[in-house]
């Protein structure tokens, strides 16, 4: 009886129905976003064309926007590795930003510190960078082993420890005395992160970016590890009489993740920002949330979501300043398509609940 | 066969005015599967009725929609003639005054005893209950019905069967006249359920109706003045006790002839012993010992029965020998190797494997597809993988030959297996255990929740690896399936080994004062 | 220090709290019900805007606590339909929530100020404060005790707990688990737009773009930190509000630690909490959408 | 496997689709370079780059230069791009769009901007890169020129200004972060309230940021505890809380460049301005007239006037303002003392 019910659902995925496309979701919400972009366009006196149009004008036209978009999708992709490995394992990473943070700043005090061959202080940065990483998430992933803490509310305490840490630090300890904002002083020239051009400017953190999501797709549905992976995120008690190690397994994927966020840092500091100073993130950490679960069970779909992402950050810029909407209006455009996105994605995936009297 | 079932749950003859419950027509849809088809049932004041029926045949779906848990696609509830509104729920079921006790109960573990029973009778605007009038007036009832249990103790200290009395209580403190009971007795030991069935009588004598969902035909014909049968989300027909014997109520239920009981091999002398343990003690988290100084063995070809009312440490003993749980004292050795401190790969590259008792908590992971089912357990070896990369071709063949060896019902081996029944995923967990010809099968409640067909392939399929040599240690709360399958039973009560018999010296109501923890074999060996 | 340290001291605490304490009281009410309430920061932000608005456009501080009270429970109901009645992810839904509002106060705001100059300028102090001290302060005490009392003392309270641990029990108990729940959170969300008025109306009488700066998060540090009862939640609140006044001092005496160490206490002193405390009393069902099966 | 295929390429669809969009829009940029004005050259092109969101009402110093800027608008029909709330890490980025998308001039609002203009003006000398703040030096290129306050003078002003109207003798001087411009006015102010009354005190106090509003309101009522009954703050948007701090604690308030008055009628006392609008002209007229050459222009004391008391003071106003003009004419000398401020 339930196994003819299996054939229908197989069958029901590939119907022909607009609504049941895999793209029909996304594709809804991006519209209904713009949709309550252009009335706040409207509200605020510019043309809903206009604002568009520079949005995008402002991150894909020309190879300087270009260049921009690119390298602000790396550090997204990265973030959202952060949250989408150890979700695989049943984690839910919120702490990536505060992850990212101290990975920065860890990159920051080697290259401040360290002299050498470029390629090895670089080398040594970066590995820093994701060493940190790794340690911000062990007190969560402790707690979630030892204790069965929820990893929701440690991760998220994490973050603000961590964020503060690396204010305490940029105002205090390693603050640029000359400079006007609590910031540390910037890499120096020989130990920033080689850059090349392919059409656009780009630094090679672009290739660990692309390298690190292929990574994870090939390791989790071509690996043994990735079958066992699964096992552990979907019922770890199961795994666990199959003879995988799951606390291990778990303890793998959350430290990879967050290694993957404190590397989004150090990449971001030694490539296109050369310092840690206040507000110099964007919350690429925050943005990687939604980018590993609107990415859904392909890490594959990171890179175009995350570009997606970047056409976003980079676009409102341009679009702030010839429209003059204020910059906050593209907090709107992150917000809104992945509310609807969760709210329509529920809505077909399984049937509201019914309201009773 | 139709000559001896009278169709009394539609029959015109059963006055409408003493009808406490009247359901017609009742629909119900899972997605694309038909959980019930126009399902008639209908329940009189003061009577017992057993709704029986194979797992998966719709018996606890209509009692979830009679109780508003779901909610019917078609069909007409009426209760004392009345129909009820479109918006049923269980708040508006028990103010109808229907109690339902699930099969896993509905209790609130963190809250009281007394929080528990008076909850669901509070409104919302009942600001400041006088807990202290509750208290009494469940203490009358707990007495009236010799029911012991500390009001103000946490539901998650309690025992399965005072959760039971406290499930009981809370109904008939909602002022229940239509008690349904799912698959009351699966928890109980055989006296716990003498009593309870001794309890029913007396609400039926106080003019309650009872509505037994079970599969277990002695109760059902111990106990009801009537049997509905449902099969397939169908409605067989409902027959009086009577008229009824349980060859007849199995035929309803399976379409087929009660099923001939397998029998197992002798077993020659000269086997090995494949499983050895010793002394074993375990404490939980709790620092509770749940396992107290264990010692058996298990042969090559030998099927050894554990029985025992489910909660007497069985799960731990399995989880023990599998290598799930650390112990604190004793040894188990697998062939003559000592494996205490072994993980569970190491243990099974020994040649143990693990039938669990629950599928979905340790036997299979829904959300995977079938070909990663079977091989989880060997994924790292040869020639599923090599260096750690999944060789595909290799994995869908092998879950090919398995689908076809184990005759698993499923359009293909990349299918999802929460998309299969209960059944073909008790096949993937078979063969994923004997994928690898195993010395040991450590199997916990094999056959629990599957149908007829299920089951005996199960069986069948356990006595034929015995026949190959390999050890059995079968955990079951089934005694039928022990006595059929086992060369030898060991009896659990309290994390104790009670007794320790070959089949053959066996004594059915001895076996069940064991299991209640009356008296203690002295033939133990 | 001089002996009129004290006082000031105690009042620049009780200030840094109180809108805390709305916002705590609101995270242990939602998640008692079993619906993870982060995004706290997001509907205190926006009860922050519409509370001056509200005093701003009707010239009445209880007109703008109202406002404030309303468009918390349209975000309530919002939240609710999202993450209760289809449902989907809570912690996601909550994440990007806080993102979108605060885009949209940004927006508003601005739009605001382009219509009405008066929305930069300071509102009047709300009438019955007392030594910089809002009305608002009292009804966070009483809220407090209220709450406390509502959860563990009354019926109501024990039907809300109930959902928090096991929903599909509570519905077989006959609650009406979507509905309540909605309920629940979209009075939850009031208490956390109540929050943001106490910033804005009780406390610094401005608004500017992200006022809020991450206090709801610490809210939400104190509701884990207090173990999901209101009284200790209030007590975390008061510490955080004690170490926040503690660390403008030490900044202001120009000496001691780099105020960012200060920040880090509520977050740290949690985690420490959760180490300690482990599983402990929380809500066992929170975070786990609710489906009628 | 097939379906997660498919999904991927439904996402490739969906970034398509932007891409139509894109090419789809009308860009404003476009139809000014496709439509030339036969009669009118194209008008100047100016981007002005701000770190505070909302410019026109937010800080001191950003409002006051907005008001500048706007002038280029309205008296030489100039275009004005004005890109806000742009983060300390995208500043060298934002000035280099601007000049991409060429701009003929590009103005950094703050001396916080300072590197990001050191390092963006060398790569595009055909933009003009303007800094309208504290600096002491110059990029290494010829497009660039600075308008610079003295800050110095500018504080003792206000340290006057607050002396004379304070009853305590207790100043308080808040400020956002302990940047080098700020030590120099705050400096100043001491050095100014010395001058008007030897035995007056300035509380100078760091808040740590820019934006936190309660945090500002807590710091200015911890220097009103200790006595201060004049404070004087620059910061970001954390001024409000300043503003809201003095008004409770009966303090008054003077506005840092622009007329502060509006914000909080009861507090504000008055505010010493920063006259834009002369300067922005000048560069208008030099830029038009093909004249605008490398250098650092100084505001001096003529520069910095006194908004109205609107009835504060009464008694004292003719004082006041009579004492700040000898400031300005430079009647009362006032030493260069820089004071160590952390």
């Amino acid at each position: 009886m339930q196994a003819k019910s299996g054939t229908a659902m197989m069958l029901n995925s590939y119907g022909k129905r607009f609504w049941d496309l895999p793209v029909a979701v996304p594709v809804l919400s991006l519209l209904l976003s713009f949709l309550v972009v252009a009335v706040m366009a409207v509200i605020f006196g510019v043309s809903p064309g206009t604002l568009l149009g520079a949005l995008f004008e402002g991150a894909l036209k020309g190879r300087f926007a270009m260049a921009s978009t690119v390298k602000e999708t790396i550090p997204l992709a990265l973030a959202s590795l952060a949250v989408y490995l150890p979700y695989r394992a049943g984690f839910f990473n919120i702490g990536g930003q505060g992850q990212l943070q101290v990975g920065a700043i860890s990159a920051m005090v080697v290259v401040l510190n360290v002299s050498g061959p470029p390629l090895m202080v670089v080398t040594l940065a970066v590995l820093a960078a994701m060493m940190a990483g790794l340690l911000a998430v062990v007190v969560p992933l402790l707690l979630k082993i030892k204790r069965g803490a929820s990893e929701v509310t440690t991760t998220i305490m994490m973050n603000f420890a961590c964020i503060q840490l690396v204010n305490a630090l940029i105002t205090g300890a390693m603050k640029d005395a000359s400079a006007f904002f609590g910031t540390t002083l910037p890499a120096p020239e020989q130990y920033r992160l080689p850059e090349f051009t392919l059409g656009v400017t780009v630094h090679i953190g672009i290739f660990i970016a692309l390298l690190l999501v292929a990574g994870t797709y090939w390791l989790t549905s071509r690996t043994t590890f990735g079958v066992r992976l699964k096992a552990v995120g979907s019922k770890p008690s199961v795994a666990e009489a199959s003879g995988i190690a799951v606390k291990k397994m778990i303890a793998l994927a959350v430290l990879g993740g967050a290694a993957c966020a404190g590397l989004a840092g150090g990449i971001q500091a030694l490539g296109v920002v050369y310092r840690v100073a206040e507000g110099w993130s964007k919350g690429w950490g925050f943005t990687g949330i939604p980018i590993a679960f609107l990415a859904g069970k392909n890490s594959l779909a990171i890179i175009p979501i995350a570009f997606m992402f970047a056409i976003l950050e980079t676009g409102a810029r341009y679009m702030q300043f010839m429209t003059g909407v204020p910059a906050a209006l593209i907090f709107v455009f992150q917000g809104l398509p992945v509310l609807v996105f969760v709210s329509l994605n529920a809505w077909r995936s399984s049937k509201p609940n019914k309201i009773e009297r | 066969m139709h000559d001896i079932i009278s169709q009394t749950g539609l029959s015109k003859d059963a006055a409408a005015s003493s009808c406490a419950v009247e359901m017609t027509g009742i629909s119900k849809s899972f997605g694309d599967v038909r959980a019930l088809d126009d399902i008639a049932f209908s329940l009189q004041a003061g009577e017992v009725r057993a709704l029986v029926g194979e797992n998966g045949a719709g018996k606890t779906t209509l009692m979830n929609i009679l109780y508003g848990i779901y909610a019917a696609d078609e069909g007409v509830i009426r209760l004392g003639g009345r129909e009820i509104p479109h918006s049923w729920s269980p708040r508006e079921a028990i103010r109808a005054g229907i109690g339902m006790i699930h099969q896993h109960f509905a209790l609130i573990s963190n809250h009281t005893v007394l929080e528990n029973i008076v909850m669901p009778l509070l409104k919302w605007r009942e600001i400041s209950p006088s807990w202290k009038s509750h208290a009494k007036r469940v203490s009358e009832i707990c007495r009236e019905y010799h029911f012991q249990i500390d009001l103000q103790s946490r539901v998650e200290d309690l025992s399965m069967g005072e959760r039971q009395q406290v499930e009981i209580v809370k109904a008939l403190y909602q002022g229940a006249k239509v008690l349904i009971l799912d698959e009351p007795t699966s928890v109980l030991t055989p006296q716990q359920t003498e009593a309870l069935f001794r309890f029913l009588l007396i609400l039926k004598k106080r003019g309650h109706s009872v509505v037994l969902v079970t599969h277990k035909l002695d109760e059902t014909m111990q106990i009801s003045d009537r049997i509905t049968v449902l099969r397939g989300g169908k409605l067989i027909g409902t027959i009086e006790r009577e008229q009824a014997n349980p060859q007849i109520i199995a035929r309803m239920m399976i379409e087929r002839d009660w099923i001939a009981r397998l029998k197992v091999a002798p077993l020659p002398d000269s086997a090995a012993v494949v499983l050895k343990v010793r002394n074993l003690s375990l404490n939980n988290e709790q620092g509770i010992r749940v396992l107290d100084d264990l010692s058996f063995h298990v042969r090559a070809g030998e099927i050894v029965g554990v029985a025992g009312v489910a909660g007497n440490g069985q799960v731990e003993l399995s989880d023990a020998l599998v290598g799930l749980r650390r112990v604190q004292q004793g040894a188990v050795e697998i062939e003559g190797i000592n494996s205490t401190r072994h993980t569970v790969l190491q243990r099974r590259k020994a040649g143990l494997v693990f039938i669990p008792e629950d599928r979905h908590h340790r036997g299979v992971v829904l959300d995977m597809d079938i070909a990663e089912n079977i091989v989880l357990n060997t994924i790292s070896e040869k020639p599923y993988s090599r260096y750690g990369v999944l060789r595909s071709q290799v994995i869908t063949d092998c879950a090919e030959e398995a689908i076809s060896a184990y005759s698993i019902k499923t359009p293909g081996c990349r299918v999802p297996v929460g998309n299969l029944s209960g059944g073909n995923q008790q096949k993937i967990v078979m063969a994923r255990a004997l994928l690898r010809e195993p010395r040991i099968i450590i199997a916990c409640q094999p056959t629990r929740g599957l149908d007829f067909g299920a089951t005996e392939y199960v069986r069948k399929k356990l006595l034929e690896c015995a026949q190959r040599g390999i050890g059995i240690l079968l955990i079951s709360s089934d005694l039928d399936e022990i006595l059929e399958l086992s060369h030898r039973i060991l009896v659990m009560f309290s994390g104790k080994i009670v007794s320790d018999l070959p089949v053959d010296r066996v004594n059915l109501d001895q076996l069940g004062l064991l299991m209640a923890g009356h008296g203690r074999n002295n033939q133990l060996d | 220090m001089s002996e009129g340290w004290l006082a000031p001291f105690l009042l620049a605490t009780l200030r840094a709290a109180t809108p805390l304490i709305f916002c705590a009281l609101s995270v242990v009410l939602a998640e008692r019900a079993g619906v993870i309430h982060i995004g706290v920061e997001g509907v205190m932000l926006a009860g922050a805007l519409a509370g001056l608005l509200g005093v701003v456009f009707w010239g009445d501080a209880y007109v703008g606590i109202l406002f404030s009270l309303l468009v918390g429970l349209i975000l309530g109901l919002l939240l609710a339909l999202i993450t209760v009645y289809l449902p989907s992810d809570q912690v996601v839904t909550g994440i990007v929530f806080n993102i979108f509002s605060l885009g949209v106060t940004s927006f508003i705001f601005r739009l605001a100020a382009e219509k009405n100059a008066a929305v930069q300028a300071l509102i009047p102090v709300m009438p019955g404060s007392v030594f910089g001290l809002s009305p608002f302060m009292v009804l966070a005490l009483v809220l407090t005790v209220f709450m406390w009392w509502f959860m563990f003392r009354t019926g109501p309270g024990l039907k809300i707990r109930s959902m928090g641990e096991d929903a599909h029990a509570a519905h077989a108990a006959g609650i009406n688990v979507v509905i309540t729940r909605m309920l629940i959170l979209t009075a939850a969300a009031a208490l956390s737009a109540l929050g943001g008025a106490a910033l804005t109306i009780g406390w610094v009488r401005s608004f500017t773009d992200n006022i809020t700066l991450g206090r709801g998060f610490i809210a939400l540090a104190a509701a884990y930190c207090g173990r999901w009862n209101p009284l200790l939640a209030t007590a975390a609140c008061i510490l955080f509000g004690a170490g926040e006044a503690l660390a403008f001092r030490a900044q202001a005496a120009g000496e001691g630690l780099n105020p960012h160490y200060f920040l880090m206490i509520p977050y740290l002193l949690t985690l420490l909490v959760v180490a300690v405390a482990g599983k402990g009393r929380a809500p066992a069902d929170v975070g786990r959408p609710y489906v009628r099966r | 496997m097939r379906k997660r295929h498919f999904s991927f390429i439904a996402l490739l669809l969906v970034l398509g689709l932007f891409t139509v969009m894109v090419l789809g829009c009308p860009a404003p940029a476009d139809d000014a370079v496709a439509e030339p004005d036969p009669v009118e050259p194209d008008p100047v092109r100016v981007g002005a780059i701000y770190s505070i969101p909302d410019p026109a009402r937010g800080g001191g110093w950003d409002r006051a230069q907005y008001a500048g800027l706007k002038t280029l608008e309205t008296e030489f029909g100039w275009e004005l791009s004005i890109a806000e709330a742009v983060e300390f890490p995208k500043l060298a980025e934002t000035a280099a769009e601007f000049a991409e998308r060429g701009f003929d001039i590009v103005i950094f609002t703050s001396s916080a901007h300072v590197d990001a203009w050191k390092e963006v003006a060398p790569q595009y000398p055909d933009t003009w890169f303007l800094l309208m703040s504290v600096t002491e030096t110059l990029p290494e290129s010829d497009n660039v020129a600075a308008w610079v306050p003295d800050m110095y003078v500018y504080g003792t002003m206000v340290g006057a200004l607050a002396a004379m109207a304070s009853e305590t003798g207790t100043i308080g001087a808040i400020g956002g972060m302990p940047i080098p411009a700020l030590k120099l006015m705050y400096s100043g102010i001491i050095e100014g309230a010395k001058a008007i009354n030897p035995d007056s005190e300035v509380l100078v106090d760091w808040v740590g940021d820019w934006v936190d509003v309660p945090k500002h309101s807590e710091v200015t009522r911890l220097q009103i505890e200790r006595g201060a009954d004049v404070i004087f703050a620059v910061t970001g948007p954390g001024t409000k809380g300043v503003l809201d701090g003095a008004e409770a604690g009966n303090a008054l308030v003077i506005g840092y460049a622009a007329d502060w008055y509006d914000d909080a009628p009861g507090a504000i006392l008055t505010s010493v301005l920063v006259d834009t609008p002369p300067m922005y002209r000048e560069l208008a007229e030099a830029f038009n007239a093909g004249t605008l050459t490398k250098g650092i222009n100084q505001l001096t004391a003529v520069n910095f006037t006194l908004a109205d008391f609107r009835g504060k003071l009464p008694d004292a106003e003719a004082q006041i303002k009579e004492t700040i003009a000898k400031i300005q004419r430079g009647e009362i000398q006032i030493p260069r003392v820089m004071h160590e401020l952390e």
